[in-house]
């Protein structure tokens, strides 16, 4: 089983990500990934750029503990993220979330699973800049909502 | 000494990034640091650290409810995280 | 909206296929995305090969009746389909669907829902071909009662 | 003229992918196609066509239970779906 996070200024490659994703081996029938883009606009407001901050150490331990659930809970077999930090133009990547399994159901189930956590869990935080200034973007109860459908076991 | 961290809207708002506080009797727990920081900043600190919402982890594990703390510790305040 | 709906024997590259997904604005936050693999083995059979085959006509017309629903229900920006037939050998792409959003919610779900209903509506058929002999795939329950998952209303 | 096509494991079992039949009273629906079939064929089809999770298709919608047909109808018997 191999997991990879890794936190970064720089853009990445999808296509390089889920090639490495399944280099370890030929077992896998599934590969589920969710790639996330800065948007134009959120809640009406126009958005120029958006600057990532994030508590550097704690984040990628606190992605790697909800790898390590996600594998253990569906039995992955490879699963990676890339978050970037800094600043961010509209339309650019922001996460790449990459997940392998023998069948789709794992596969699908641990990708959504950490995209939640992602959103409810890791030291991240977004502020939007436009042509009404700073603005820092708020946490979604949504968000929450979606993350307690996996249960208090990945509390 | 513990590390006290600030980060995002917080860090902002206290306009304070990090702060190293020589280890006493007085930070024997998370309620006690922030009762010291109150005192020693005055009242705009104590509005900013009381939000509801606030997040608090000590050594990069958030935790719920007050805390121990013994020298070494690192402590971070935060708002809710918004990445992803 | 923009759907897209490919059977073909040429392999495809996930990676033009995203960024095609993509060509057609910036509104969009979330993409997820489902590639299959053909597995070494399958209930404890070896695989060597993969032959599939499809209803040509039928098949393009029912997996964009598909994407129709999903794009309806979610509000999805784009979605796309290349599911290959012929003869596929172990590890070899079989099928890619992709699915962009304005958020990650509606990309999930219309790409899952997409997947359970290639399953379950899209005709083609998997035939094996290991050591064994030639073994044509049973349709899996499990395929069903996961499609049913979505109401009716995808009858 | 309706045109009818087998697929996969029926069209191995049947060892035919299509056949062209002459419109004519006797293929007024579903039933009475199979009916001709099985009679033309003999044993073996009557058994392949006759099994419970066989699939049937007009004009390329999937069907259940009994279905008119009008000349120049495409039909096809197909065994449930695996792809993905």
């Amino acid at each position: 089983m191999s997991l990879s996070v890794k936190v970064q200024e720089a853009d990445f490659d999808p296509a390089e990500l889920q090639r490495s994703l399944l280099a370890g081996g030929q077992a896998e029938g599934a590969v589920v990934t969710f790639t996330g883009y800065v948007r134009a606009s959120n809640e009406q407001r126009t958005i120029e750029r958006m600057e990532l901050e994030h508590y550097p150490g704690m984040t990628e331990n606190s992605i790697l503990a909800i790898l390590q659930q996600a594998a253990e809970r569906w039995g992955v077999l490879a699963a990676s993220v890339v978050h970037r930090v800094g600043v961010l133009r509209t339309g650019d990547q922001i996460v790449w979330v990459g997940v392998a399994a023998a069948h789709r159901e794992a596969a699908f189930s641990a990708c959504e699973f950490t995209m939640d956590y992602l959103k409810t869990r890791a030291p991240f935080w977004k502020k939007e800049v436009g042509p009404q200034g700073d603005h820092w973007v708020e946490h979604r109860a949504q968000d929450t909502e979606r993350a307690q459908r996996w249960g208090r076991s990945s509390e | 000494m513990i590390k006290v961290l600030f980060f995002a809207r917080i860090r902002e708002e206290l306009d304070c990034r990090q702060l190293d506080l020589p280890w006493g009797n007085d930070l024997v727990d998370l309620d006690a640091l922030s009762g010291r920081l109150c005192r020693e900043h005055g009242e705009h600190w104590e509005k900013v650290l009381g939000q509801q919402n606030i997040i608090r982890a000590v050594n990069q594990k958030v935790v719920t409810g007050n805390t121990a703390l013994a020298d070494g510790d690192e402590v971070a305040f935060f708002p809710p995280v918004t990445g992803g």
